[in-house]
């Protein structure tokens, strides 16, 4: 259905149940959507599932679910950073269970999950302990390892504009997990920059077109540099 | 528990118009070539549909006018159409993940048999001779939310389209889950075939006419 | 390697091999490579294997490769038109091998050749013929059939610019295989209606990468409509 | 069939122009976190060498000038760079694609443990109490067409790290076929370990050193 436009994070995030698989899109600081995680902070769901390329940081919204016990388990390629000292305590203490898989398996599971390809066979982590006990075949000459869908019920994404069909631009490398997390939940949620009139952006530069888009919400903390080169729409000659 | 019953078997158009009237604001729709297209025509000015064409963009318009046609801008049937506000281009493989991944809300699809059950058959007639050809139908068939069914419910040689299990090769198994056609709407599934609605005929002539036994359907609305 | 520009179609298609494995881009007119194709019925190479959506229109040069039997077999969606005629008397005739696969299968197929995943579970074709003999299974209470990757020897691609570091971007409808086509093949061969300098193109706006390209040609015969909108860099607001 | 021998062990400035000089113009490149970021720097200009960082951007430059770094413009180590003329941006699964489908041309990785076969440690140091973190080093390891080692040959505690067998959990399995250290390019594969060139110690001090029997290359080159 068609995305709806909302005024606050806390408003666009909507309720969350106990037990939800939540996407979390991001690579480092770049693609956060930093505001709705600090509302889903805010909004109480536990024994969450969490998909997210990292843990958390220091102590930013994510690191906080993982420190009050909220997350039940995190699906992860990289937890470990200089500053995921919640993600570690709860690691150490068994109070977390993690699934570790690599970056680009874990791309690959989400777009699967997206795009309704039940599983795969991929040739990253054969013959590694991340790959113990799982199905193998060996395909055109090469061991691969059988890799399974992961769907949610809500990704959190952070892009830099969307217009009022729900259509979305990234800006850089923060685009990193928000188009294949986009795809794979019963919910898409969207943090945003700039909120433009339909068709204001040009169709062949759409890179999360509308049907994917849930919720929209619009918040000046997500606006980018002072004279940043924008996403889409320079002209090209 | 009870169908309602026009006078009048349905034309193309009364039929077109009875399946856009199921089409919720809002959804994101994919039209099968030939007797679906007609659906286009039956949706409600500002209802918020959004039309997706399999070859690669969602947010497609009609016809241009003529003179205006773009070789580069057609729709799966290979016709000319015209993008709408708002549309998105994207390439194959990404169409047909929005397509198999479940994002869109109905497909309309014709058929050559649809079984009581659900089961499609609409891409090859069984012909030995024929060339076969399949497109998009069995990806279309299993990937939308909902997917339903718009034809005659008779052959031209007056065999019915709705059997009991398909002689035809199929598209799909157990994917579609309302029939709509000119006689009857139709719920199939896995409960069986059970009435909607019915034009110009009763409960009973529409049994005879099929061989099958017929429910009534808990509800005529999704 | 980075991508070389050439003057004429048939120095861009370079040599092909017997027996090649050849993509062949578009759906019906769109993104159609006429001229790559010409070059192909040109050069000669025969015994090949066509990956294309249609099996050739009228007196095409894909209908004239497969009438001069230098096609030994084709892997289509949809090789029946109404203008089909060559492909339909070598199909009647027992000389052309058909591996007949659902437009969705036949593309993501295609990107798992280009993406190294060797196959994959997809519920399209479950229970059909086109799925007789494949292995099935049933993935989160969905089944699936198992579908391998395709690669092939050469990409035959039509977009609309290029720019000198080999970036595509495509036209409407007519992006369709192209993108995918790309990806899979060892040499991939485009042809364009504009070649501009490197860096003209926004990185936001890629959709072909320059490292999927390998020869490109500028063909006055590939600009589409006059007047027609640009594919990318209209302004956004 | 002969190995060149320096005097002097390489610094890890001399050891990236090492890794460098054999990236053959217009390749595309991936470069780990660590060591082989250096080699950036030693990448001839009009090179026409293109370089990819896995979270999402094709064509990337040096570090910005202070003050005009953007947070939403880094590699995969998470630190600022720049975009090149030719750039583009890709998400994720896109991204892995490229790498994992043979396109890019070499992978510069670091490493704790190097297997003579060419199996690959680097992601884990086997500690039980350790928080495990992969990133991806395992879809670096194994999807480029050549994937080489830049690192010390020993250990800070001189254990050496080209060895028999990897004791340390693996990255990956064959996929490296060369290991660019600061005393010797030693090729790896089935065939075993077998040098390139040594720095500053004798073949026979090497082997002595690993406590491996090494083999000399064919060739120095691709």
């Amino acid at each position: 259905m068609t995305a709806q436009v909302y005024g606050t994070a806390r408003e666009a995030l909507g309720d969350i149940a106990d037990g939800a698989i939540v996407m979390i899109g991001g690579f480092g600081p770049a693609g956060q959507p930093v505001e709705l995680v600090e509302a889903l902070l805010e909004q109480g769901a536990a024994d969450l599932v969490v998909v997210s390329n990292n843990a958390g940081n220091g102590e930013d919204a994510l690191a906080r679910l993982i420190q009050l016990g909220r997350v039940r388990k995190i699906v992860c390629s990289f937890p470990r950073q200089v500053d995921s000292w919640h993600f570690d305590a709860a690691y150490r203490a068994g109070s977390i269970e993690l699934e570790l898989v690599p970056q680009g398996n874990l791309a690959e599971r989400i777009r699967a999950g997206g795009a309704g390809i039940g599983a795969f066979f991929t040739p990253t982590g054969y013959g590694t302990p991340l790959a113990e006990g799982k199905e193998t075949r060996v395909l055109d000459g090469v061991p691969m390892v059988l890799e399974t869908a992961i769907r949610a019920d809500v990704a959190l994404v952070k892009a830099y504009r969307a217009d009022g069909a729900g259509n979305l631009v990234y800006r850089r490398t923060a685009r990193n997990f928000g188009p294949v997390m986009a795809t794979a939940a019963t919910r898409t949620v969207v943090q945003v920059s700039e909120v433009l009139p339909v068709g204001a952006i040009d169709p062949e530069t759409v890179v999360t077109p509308g049907i994917y888009v849930d919720s929209v919400v619009r918040l000046d903390s997500t606006t980018t540099l002072a004279g940043a080169r924008p996403a889409a729409g320079r002209a090209t000659s | 528990m009870t169908t309602t019953s026009a006078a009048q078997r349905l034309d193309k158009a009364a039929m077109a118009a009875r399946v856009a009237a199921d089409i919720a604001p809002g959804s994101y729709v994919n039209l099968g070539i030939g007797l679906p297209t007609l659906v286009a025509d039956h949706l409600p000015v500002g209802s918020g549909i959004t039309l997706h064409t399999e070859n690669g963009l969602l947010g497609m318009g009609p016809s241009p006018a003529p003179g205006r046609e773009d070789p580069e801008l057609i729709n799966a049937g290979k016709i000319p159409v015209t993008e709408l506000p708002g549309a998105s281009y994207f390439h194959q493989a990404d169409s047909f993940a929005m397509m198999r991944g479940g994002h869109i809300d109905v497909c309309v699809l014709g058929a050559f048999q649809v079984s009581a059950r659900g089961d499609l058959a609409n891409w090859s007639t069984g012909s030995p001779d024929a060339v076969p050809a399949v497109g998009g139908a069995m990806d279309l068939a299993v990937g939308a939310r909902r997917t339903v069914v718009m034809m005659t419910l008779l052959a031209k040689d007056g065999t019915p389209k709705l059997v009991a299990d398909c002689t035809l090769p199929l598209t799909g198994m157990g994917c579609v889950s309302r029939v709509y056609t000119d006689l009857a709407v139709i719920d199939v599934g896995p409960g069986g075939a059970r009435v909607v609605e019915t034009y110009g005929v009763t409960h009973a002539a529409l049994e005879d006419l099929l061989g099958l036994e017929l429910g009534l359907t808990d509800t005529g609305e999704d």
